[in-house]
Order: structure tokens, then C-alpha cells, then sequence
């Protein structure tokens, strides 16, 4: 396996020579429904050998993990991911990778982030990982969000684990000069993640919780028709839930505001080779027709109007 | 300089490694030079386009995978227009895979890719998502010998048909293969399985049955190789659960010519050169200079009489 | 109180969990109490006596491995003087597991069984180590159709054939032995399988070829048994791969009465009296009161038509 | 899996209650050959839970693990041997168990431990398990060793690996009686092991080697006869080398002094069920007459002289 990998340089850069996550890179390396790569991005996608900083809990259910990632690793855009090696753990290991978003992408630190849910074989053996072992990470991989020209207010709505998606984004929007207001669904106050991060990067938080009702659909509606009466939302991005993909469609089409949402499902090789992670979506232009596009290739990212709830 | 050149038939590759169909597209040019490989073969297109099966379409085993896609296709047109230009700007041979619903619709798509630059192409005959009164073209010795004629007649090409494990009698429909004038046989495609969730009683893949890959299979896939080489004279490419050169090997010793790598291109998409590249270790350690002299190597047990007089057993 | 029985033809089960023939012998006895099992299956015995083939016999793969025993046996009459008289002093049927090299004898040593205290014959058609013109008897519907007839006159005892999964026509083979009036199928027996030391060129086990059981074939053998379970009338005995009440689950709902455990076994000698405890455990934990009702329980995915109109898929 | 198994008693008999390993046992649970368990041992042969007290490399080669046993897994006698599941390491999990002799049984303290060679994947997951890890045993399995009645000078004959299963022999025949000669073949010095613990238990070691060319066959029958001739042999016991064993035969036949080799086997189920362990053997009396008999369920100890070098 000594193709295409590629190492993490350490010790990585630290200060000066400041990299911006955004040059050369590009949100969309492929034409969605195409089979042919781009010649923007070629050669980006690699498996890369990063080496773990940090894996720790950040509450009962998520680890957060901090690698030291290669330049053309530094290079992925809000939305991209990495379909990850999962080393084995206490409950086995898994045969294929799993796909993980990038959750905070730090150029100048040569630093990559993920969020994760330890769920079943595969996440557990990541978080079983320690400092200094090292990940066998593909990509990046798949289209980002691709913000529209003229973006004043970004709307993030996130649930859940979608929030390790949708993180990424509130700061490349920021930068973009747009005002970002992210609100933030979860069960309960101590699943809440991620707050501080995005106060940090200029973002305005709300929180809605199951435990006082505030993320029921109802009054989570009346809250963004008060947001968007007050700041109108130039674009929607939303990841985690399907009742809440729905809710911004509805409320998009009712404003003409467009949007985009993060979809997941079960993968095989995460590059478009394989068909598995299909979903059906809706033609464009043409809403009785359905047809499958692939998660890892045409997506993860894709415009909210055109993907059908599940 | 280990020399891993082997003969397909008419062709002549520079190493015997090759993608598996449906196991390997576009995006894997990213990540190694495909002008590394022995051939290149596509994913199965049927001339009509078709969206394949709902998901979820994968689930996943300790060791192996099991896939149901159910071949979505953008059609013949798509193909000459689109694939095969993007491969021809490499050196190893383009093996096109085809499969169709009828004897004749497998000899009109096989004609429209004659001359279009495709090498060979290999018939899946064996897609256990495609259904034909219930039974693949594969199961069936007199089928798989008339798609391989229509094919043949109707292109002129090198045609490779791919059997199915899940016939009983495979070497039967290979050597009704060869007959046809098959010059390769590709041995073998997905073994059907199914597998439900307890929890939910729904099957794990939506379309109920779907083929299993990967390592675990891999001892019946190098049986059904083993008993097709033993079988034909036309050379055999083996397949089933190949991801180092050691897996590649044994196939090679049971009497393969080439090989076939599928699911484990999905585990690293740098599966194939990694092989190529202990392929030439194992003949550098072993100091065997030419690859294809191990081809048929296997030397089974002496037969060991147990009643045997005073003699040591 | 969870009620675990199932009816098997004629016979009444306290619950499905009994051992696949050879992976299970007396010393098992030492680790629990036999008297849980639902029925007690004994190793495939011939009339004459055997010794199975030369070592090495069993090849390990990371999550199945490969077997080649060849039916050791100390004949008929050992059988009955020592076999039987062991198992008789536990409560659950005794079911004898039987091959022989033609339809004849299969009818002569099940004559032999009859009033032995056996409670039903298994008739091993399907192991892939012994060899008749190179064929198995399972593998052809016809002959299995004979040597169910043969057994079942000459004995008078219910006949659960086992089918093999070699065989690409097991739903034929199936149908034929229902035909001959089996009471039960057993599906499946072990997959025909090989591997090669790539270091010796030697193949893994002596016999080249063997069986391939374990957790990996699972999926294989669940498609194998829905499909016979769908074709049939009488119960079908669903057996590979099975470790946990997870895995006996699986088989039900996809339609088996019963199952039987054979290499885990192997990892643990309590294996069977785990997945008692683990169905016991599933059912109190749904809420289900009779185990069998689960028995073909498998939901489908509701067909999803993509090119619908407006409609929400 | 809470059938039959038992666990280590926390904490060990460290004094007092001295426990003979030889009390309640019995070497030979089950009639060789015959299919039904004997009457004997009825209820030792279990999965034990064992509670690692360490596990430490004795060379580069081999490690010594010592283990706190439950009373039933005390009973092991010499040659006996437990089915171990070996846990996940870095080659992966084997799936079936893997037969470990006992190296040494001292019940007064509780504690089992065995002498292993780190080859695959099995012995390299027992390998990465530390203090206070549970190993799961199956055992004790098989016959070990019978020494005869009028036993006054016994040899052990071991190369590599095959000292693990002769060890326990040497303090069993001390206390038997017997004057005890242990002649040690080794590739080199480095690769001896457990001279110490045969001296401390009263045994006579003698060490050859490759290194010198002492553990030549011609040397080392000169060594064996002038040995047999200063104080005759009454026992041959050997394990760990077919060109060893056919020496003794040899010797033995000459000498008409009984012997018995511990032979090894891949194994499937340990107990006797699949058949995957067998070697041919010279029937008894009928030395043109071969059959297979189950090395875990016959054996592993065997008759030295129906035993066929392979
Ligand atoms: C593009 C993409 C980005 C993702 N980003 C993140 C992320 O940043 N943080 C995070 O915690 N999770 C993310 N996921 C989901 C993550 O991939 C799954 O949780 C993970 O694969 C589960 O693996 P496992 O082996 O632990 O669980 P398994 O044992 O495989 O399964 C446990 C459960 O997780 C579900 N699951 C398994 N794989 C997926 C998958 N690919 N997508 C959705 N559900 C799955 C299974 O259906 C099952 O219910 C993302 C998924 C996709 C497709
Ligand atoms: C009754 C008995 C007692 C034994 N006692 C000891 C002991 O005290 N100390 C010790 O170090 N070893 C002992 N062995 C050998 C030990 O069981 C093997 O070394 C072990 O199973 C190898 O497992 P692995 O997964 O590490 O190697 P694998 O990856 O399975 O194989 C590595 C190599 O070991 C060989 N091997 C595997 N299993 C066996 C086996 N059961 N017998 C012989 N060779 C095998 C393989 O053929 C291969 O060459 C004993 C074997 C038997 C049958
Ligand atoms: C996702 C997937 C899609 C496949 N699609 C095709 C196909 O279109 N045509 C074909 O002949 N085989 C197809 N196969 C089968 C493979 O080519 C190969 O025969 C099989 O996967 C066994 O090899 P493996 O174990 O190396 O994966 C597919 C396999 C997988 C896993
Ligand atoms: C060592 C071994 C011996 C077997 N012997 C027999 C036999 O004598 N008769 C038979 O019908 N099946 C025999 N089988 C097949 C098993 O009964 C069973 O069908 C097969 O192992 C699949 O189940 P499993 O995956 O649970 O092991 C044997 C299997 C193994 C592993
Ligand atoms: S995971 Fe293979 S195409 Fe998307
Ligand atoms: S290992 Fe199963 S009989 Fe010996």
C-alpha cells in the first residue's frame, strides 16, 4: 500500500507560511452526475497517514478527534469527508471504511478535526484510537456546500450529529463575510456540542432541546420565521434530520430561499466506484421524476429542493 | 527484473492484475497510475438505461461484503461517448462488461462496441441481480454458449464470459464457454446471500438477496477457479476475495492466468498496484523469473495409503 | 415463561437448537446438560467402517474454516451398541445422520436404525468428501429422491435429508425429497471449498478440497434455506454459520422451524445452550409468547417504484 | 456462554490447604480410543475463566504466562493440555482455539502457567494480554502421561517448544520417586529454557545444542547410551522432534524400555468430536496395520512405539 498515500510533514506549521483552507481548493471537485474527475482537484484525494493529536469524549455518546493532516488533506471544504480505516477494537473490525465528515479543517495548524458518535464496530475502534497512532484517512472526498454569490445571513440548522457537518461551514461562511445564525436541535442540554466553536468563530447559536420541547417542529417553525423576519436567510444548510429537511424545504420554497443539505448512507468504497450509498432524488426541474445519485460522488451536499426525505 | 507477463487469449498483459467489475470507476485514476494495471474492466452496462435496485444496498460482515446494485446502466451510447475515451488515454487493454436481458440484445450491444477501441468483453452472464425467469444466463450451460456465439459473431472481439458460483454444474457451463469460442473465462462472479436484521425482521439489503465479496469467499471462489481451470484449456481469470499477492497467487497456482481484484478495491483504492508490487517481491524472494511459470504450480499431497504394509507411511 | 417448542413433522421439539452432525460426540456431555438441547444429532456414520482421509484436515480462514474429514466411521454396529445406548439416557430425540455409497445401502443401514431408539434419520446426500462418479447424491434431485424412498421404507422413520449447497438446484433437490415424503430438510451442509499455502504450493488440507463452515458462509446458507423454505410444505432445519440467538433468529424468520449449531461448537462447547438462553431472552425482551411465531416472520421492504409520479417515495 | 464455566477462586491458596496436583485426578480420563468419557474425570473438563497474573517474554521467542486457575483446572496432570480462546491482537482473531500444554500446575497456589512460542495469529493475540486480563479455558483436555509402576529413572528428551509439555513431568516423576534426567536441545544457548525451574524441582538437565553440533543426532545417541548405562532408563518420555522420536524408538526397542511422545496437531474442537486432529498410528500389537487416532482425544501422550514419525 505505498500508492497515493500520503504522509502528515511534521512537526506541522504552526505560525507564518499561513495556508488558507480555501486556496486551490475547490468546494465541488467533481460535476455532480459526472464520472469523470475534474481537472480541478486531481491529485487531492489520497489516502492520507495522519497522525492522531488527540481522541477524547466530549460527552456519553461523541469523541472528538484531532489529527495532524497533509497538505492535500488540509485542502477539504465544508461538507467534504473522509472515508476513514477504522482499526480494530473491542468489538472486532470492520471490513470497509467509514465515512466522517471534517468537522473544523486548521491549515495554518496543519489540523483536521472529527466529531463522532461511537456507534457500532467501526467507531468504536476509532475511538479506541490514542495520540500518536496513526489514521488511514481517504480523501477529501465528495462536494461541499457551495454558498451562492450574494450570501448576507447563513442559516445552519443542525440535529444531532449533523452538527459535525454543518460546524465546518459557519466559519468558511463568516470569512465569506456573510452573518451565520446555526441552531443547534439535540435531546437534552448535555448533548449539546460544539457551541463554544462556532460563538468562537462568529456565529450566532440557538439552542432547542427535547427536554423542554423547544426543538419540536411547531415552535422551532415559529422561531426561523422570527429569524428570518428580523435578518432574511440567503441560504439554508441543514444536516441530521429528515422532519427538519422537510420543515426547510417547506419554508425555503415559501421564501424562494435556496439551500442545501448533507445526506448520509451506508457506503462501500466512498469514490463512486461501487453504487452502493444511492439515494433517490428528485430531477432537477422535473418533480415527478425520481433517480439515484451516489452519497460519496454526487453529495454529500445536495440542493435541498431536489433530495426526498426518507 | 521479474517478468509478469501472462497471454489472455489473443492478448498479451503486461502483469495479470485487473479491476473486477463494478469494483473500480473513474475516481480510482486519483489515487495510482492506471497504466500500472494489466487491463482495465468496467462496470456492466446494459444498452437500456436502468437506475438499479432501492437501497440500503450494502451490508457488511466481519470479513466479507454483501452488495446488491442491481446494475444501473447509462446505456451503450454513454459508454462509447464517455468511458471509453477516459480509459483510452491508458496503455493496458479496456475490457467492457455487458449484460443484456436476451441472447440477441447481448450480440447487438456487444457489435455497437466493436471498433470502438474495447479489447475484449467479457459477458456477465452471471449477475445474480438480474433476473430472467428467475435464473441467470450462467446457471445455464446452452444459454451461456449461445450469448458467447451472438457476441462473438456480432463483435469479432475476444469474449470473456464470467461464471456464477451459484450454478452446481460450473464446469459445465465453462466448458460450453469454451466451446462457443470463448477465448477467457472470468471465474467467478458474487455468490448470492441474503441476511436479515433481527431487530427490525427486514432484510439487510433491500432488494433481499445480494451478492457476497470479499476475503471470506474466497476459499470457494478458489474451488470453482480450481475445478474451471482443471476443466478448460482457455485461460482462466480468477476472482473471488483477492486482495494481496499472496491471495493472487493462490489463485495462480490452483491454474489461474490472471486475476481479478473487486471489494478489496473499496478497502484501498491502492489495492491493485500494492498486489502487482508484492507480486514481484514474492518472485524476487523466491527468485522465479517469470510469473507465469507459477501458473498451475499447486502440488497436491502425495496420496498417503493409510493401510499400508510395513512400509513408512 | 416463553414457550420454545416447535413441531418438526411428526416430532415435537422442547426447542429448536440441536447440533450439526460432526461437529458434536460424546465428550460434548461434559459441558452442560444435554437434556436442553431440542434434539440430539450424531455424526454421519457408514455401515462399513472408515477412516476418514490423511491430514492435515481443517484450514483456518479469520472467520470460517475449512474442514476435510472424509466420514470416519466404526460402522452400523457400533453405532447401535455404543452410539445409541449413550444418547438414549437423555430425554431429546436422537436423530442418527447416515451416507452410504448407493441408494441401497442408504436403505440398509436405515433398516438397521428402526427400533434402535433413533428418532428420525438424517440422510447426509450432501457431503462434499465422498464421492460417487464424482457427483454427490445431492446434487441430483432424482437420486435424492431414491435414497429418501429407500430409507423411508426400509426404516419407517421420519427422513430429514440435508441438502447440499453445491448444488445450483437446491430448491429442485428440495421439491424431490418433499416428493419422496422426507418429513423435514435439513439446509445446508458445508460449502465445497480450497486453499493453497502459497509458501509450499501445497493445498491447506490433504484432500484438496473440504467443507467451508462458520460464522462467514452465513449469509450463503440463509439464502440457501429461505429459498428451500419458501419452496416447501415440510419444516426446514437451517444450519451455517449459526453462533448466537442472533443467528438462529435470522434462520426463522427467513422461514426455518428449527437449527442446527455446528463449528461454533468448536469455539464453545456451550454454544447451543447460549443460543437457548439468547432466544429465550429475545422473546421475554419483544414480548413474544411462542418462540414459532416468528418462524417465516421476515419482512420484505415495500417495493419502492422510483419513476412514480408525484407521489412520496 | 454461562454454561460450565467456571471462575478463578479470588484470591489464590497462597498457603495452607495444600492441594496435590495428583489427588482426585487422573492422567487418563478417558479409555484411549473409546468415544465415551470415563467415569473419572466426569466434570473437569470445563471453559475456566483464568485471571492473567503476568506474561512476560522468557526470549525472543517465547513468553511465559502465569494464570490463577479455578480447583477443576488444578487437576490437569503433565501432558494434559487446556483449548485456549485467544483474544484480538494486531494480526487479527483466529476463530478457533488454540491447544497450549500445561508448562507447570502448582495448585497449592492456585496457578497454571504456560510456556508459548509466538507464531500466528492466535499466539500473538495471547501474547498482548497483560495482568488482570481473563483467559478462557478449555480444559484440562486429553491424556497426559502414565508413567509405569516401577519407575526409577526417567528421561525427558525435549527440543524448542516440546520442554513446555515435558516440564511438568520432571517434578510429577520426583515425587513419583524417580530420578530424573532431562536432556534439553536447542537451536542455541539463548533458546534454553526452564533449566532453573528442572533443577529446582530435582531434575538432572543436560543441555545440547546446534550451536556446537552437541544436539547431532550421532552425539547425542553416544550422550543418551552412556547415560542408560550409569543408571538405566525406565521411562522414555519426549516431545517437540521427530528425529528425536525416532531415536527413542529406536533406543527403546533395543533397551525394551516404554516411552510415550506428546504429539502435536492442528486442532478444531479439542474434545474429541471433529476428527480434524488425527495422525496415523501402528495399531497396537500390529505393526503393519495403521489407523488415525484424535491427538486431543487419544493423545496427545502416545505410546512411543505405535507412534509413526511423520
Ligand atoms: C458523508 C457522511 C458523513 C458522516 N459524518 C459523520 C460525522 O461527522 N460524525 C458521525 O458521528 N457520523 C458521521 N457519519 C455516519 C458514520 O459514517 C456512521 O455512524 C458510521 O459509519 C457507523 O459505523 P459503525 O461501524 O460504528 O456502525 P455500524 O456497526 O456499521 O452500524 C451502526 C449503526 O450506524 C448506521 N450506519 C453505519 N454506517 C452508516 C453511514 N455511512 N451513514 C449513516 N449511518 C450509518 C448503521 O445503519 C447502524 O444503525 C457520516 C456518514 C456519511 C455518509
Ligand atoms: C496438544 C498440544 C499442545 C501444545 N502445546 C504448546 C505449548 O505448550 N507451547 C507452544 O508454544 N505451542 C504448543 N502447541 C502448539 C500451538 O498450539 C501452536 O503453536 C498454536 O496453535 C499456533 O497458533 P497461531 O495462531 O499462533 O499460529 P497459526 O497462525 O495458526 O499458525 C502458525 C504456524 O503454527 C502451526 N500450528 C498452528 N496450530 C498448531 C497446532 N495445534 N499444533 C502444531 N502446530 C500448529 C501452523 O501450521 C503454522 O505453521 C501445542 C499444540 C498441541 C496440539
Ligand atoms: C458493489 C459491487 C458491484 C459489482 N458489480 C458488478 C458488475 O456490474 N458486473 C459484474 O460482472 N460483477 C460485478 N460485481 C462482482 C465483482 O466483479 C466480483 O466478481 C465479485 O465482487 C467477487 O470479487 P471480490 O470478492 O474480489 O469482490 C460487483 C461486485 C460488487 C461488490
Ligand atoms: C468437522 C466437521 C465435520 C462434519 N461432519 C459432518 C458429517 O459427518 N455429516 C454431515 O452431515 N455434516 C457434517 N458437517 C457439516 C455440519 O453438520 C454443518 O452442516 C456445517 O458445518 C455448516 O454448519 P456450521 O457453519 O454451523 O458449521 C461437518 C462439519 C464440520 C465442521
Ligand atoms: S460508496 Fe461506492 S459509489 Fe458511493
Ligand atoms: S480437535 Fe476435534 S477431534 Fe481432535
Amino acid at each position: 500500500m505505498n500508492q497515493a498515500i500520503s504522509m502528515s510533514d511534521a512537526p506541522p506549521l504552526r505560525d507564518g507560511a499561513h495556508t488558507d483552507g480555501t486556496a486551490g481548493a475547490c468546494a465541488a471537485p467533481f460535476e455532480s452526475g459526472s464520472d469523470s474527475p475534474g481537472d480541478g482537484c486531481a491529485g487531492t484525494m489520497a489516502q492520507h497517514l495522519c497522525v492522531i493529536r488527540s481522541n477524547e469524549w466530549v460527552n456519553d455518546e461523541y469523541k472528538h478527534m484531532v489529527v495532524s493532516a497533509p497538505a492535500a488533506a488540509l485542502a477539504a471544504r465544508p461538507g467534504q469527508f473522509f472515508h476513514l480505516e477504522c482499526p480494530s477494537g473491542q468489538r472486532g473490525t470492520a471490513y470497509l471504511r467509514r465515512p466522517m465528515s471534517v468537522y473544523r479543517i486548521e491549515p495554518a495548524d496543519g489540523r483536521i478535526e472529527f466529531l463522532y458518535k461511537v456507534q457500532g464496530v467501526g467507531t468504536q475502534g476509532l475511538s479506541e484510537m490514542v495520540a500518536g497512532d496513526t489514521l488511514n484517512a481517504l480523501g477529501p472526498l465528495g462536494h461541499g456546500f457551495a454558498l451562492p454569490d450574494a450570501c448576507d445571513h447563513v442559516l445552519l440548522l443542525a440535529r444531532g450529529v449533523g452538527l459535525a457537518t454543518l460546524a465546518p461551514l459557519a466559519g468558511h461562511a463568516v470569512a465569506a463575510g456573510a452573518r451565520v445564525t446555526a441552531v443547534l436541535s439535540a435531546r437534552s442540554r448535555a448533548l449539546v456540542m460544539s457551541e463554544a466553536y462556532l460563538r468562537e468563530v462568529g456565529a450566532h447559536a440557538h439552542i432547542v432541546l427535547d427536554d423542554d420541547r423547544s426543538s419540536d417542529l411547531v415552535p422551532l417553525e415559529a422561531k426561523l420565521r422570527v429569524l428570518h423576519g428580523s435578518n432574511p436567510f440567503s441560504f439554508l444548510a441543514t444536516c441530521g434530520s429528515n422532519r427538519m429537511l422537510a420543515l426547510l424545504q417547506r419554508l425555503g420554497a415559501e421564501w424562494c430561499v435556496p439551500g442545501q443539505v448533507a445526506i448520509e448512507q451506508l457506503m462501500g468504497c466512498g469514490i463512486g466506484a461501487c453504487h452502493a450509498c444511492v439515494r433517490p432524488f428528485r430531477a432537477e426541474g422535473d418533480v415527478g421524476r425520481r433517480s439515484y445519485r451516489r452519497v460519496c460522488w454526487d453529495g454529500p451536499v445536495f440542493d435541498i429542493q431536489e433530495t426526498l426525505p426518507w | 527484473m521479474v517478468d509478469l507477463s501472462v497471454n489472455l487469449g489473443s492478448l498479451t498483459l503486461a502483469n495479470p492484475v485487473m479491476p473486477a467489475s463494478g469494483t473500480f470507476a473513474e475516481g480510482n485514476a486519483q489515487f495510482f497510475d492506471l497504466n500500472r494495471l494489466g487491463a482495465i474492466v468496467t462496470k456492466t452496462i446494459t444498452d437500456d438505461i436502468r437506475d438499479g435496485v432501492p437501497p440500503p444496498r450494502v451490508a457488511e460482515f466481519r470479513d466479507a461484503t454483501l452488495f446488491s446494485i442491481g446494475i444501473p446502466s447509462k446505456g451503450g451510447d454513454y459508454y462509447l461517448k464517455e468511458t471509453v475515451p477516459f480509459y483510452r488515454r491508458y496503455s493496458p487493454p479496456l475490457i467492457a462488461s455487458i449484460s443484456a436481458n436476451t441472447i440477441e440484445e447481448f450480440g447487438t450491444l456487444a457489435g455497437k462496441l466493436a471498433g470502438s477501441g474495447v479489447a475484449a468483453i467479457e459477458a456477465n452472464v452471471s449477475c445474480p441481480n438480474l433476473k430472467k425467469d428467475g435464473k441467470a444466463f450462467g446457471m445455464d450451460a446452452e444459454a451461456t454458449h449461445q450469448v458467447v456465439c451472438a457476441m462473438k459473431s456480432a463483435s469479432g472481439l475476444p469474449i470473456w464470459p464470467k461464471m456464477t458460483p451459484n450454478a452446481g454444474n460450473v464446469v459445465e457451463v465453462a466448458l460450453a464457454a469454451e466451446e462457443a469460442g470463448a477465448e477467457a473465462l472470468v471465474v467467478s462472479n458474487a455468490i448470492l446471500a441474503m441476511a436479515i436484521d433481527v431487530e427490525t425482521f427486514r432484510p439487510r439489503v433491500a432488494n433481499m438477496m445480494g451478492g457476497l465479496t470479499g476475503a471470506a469467499t474466497k476459499p470457494i471462489m478458489l474451488r470453482i477457479a480450481y475445478q474451471c481451470a482443471q476443466a478448460v484449456q482457455i485461460p482462466v481469470i480468477g476472482c473471488g476475495g483477492i486482495a494481496s499477492g499472496a491471495d493472487a497467487l493462490e489463485f495462480m497456482l490452483a491454474g489461474c492466468t490472471a486475476i481479478q481484484v473487486g471489494t478489496a478495491n473499496f478497502i484501498s483504492p491502492t489495492a491493485m498496484p500494492s498486489v502487482i508490487d508484492e507480486l514481484t517481491a514474492f518472485c524476487e524472494r523466491r527468485g522465479i523469473s517469470a510469473l507465469r511459470s507459477l501458473i498451475g504450480a499447486m502440488r497436491p499431497h502425495e496420496p498417503i495409503p493409510l493401510q499400508q504394509g510395513g512400509a513408512p507411511l
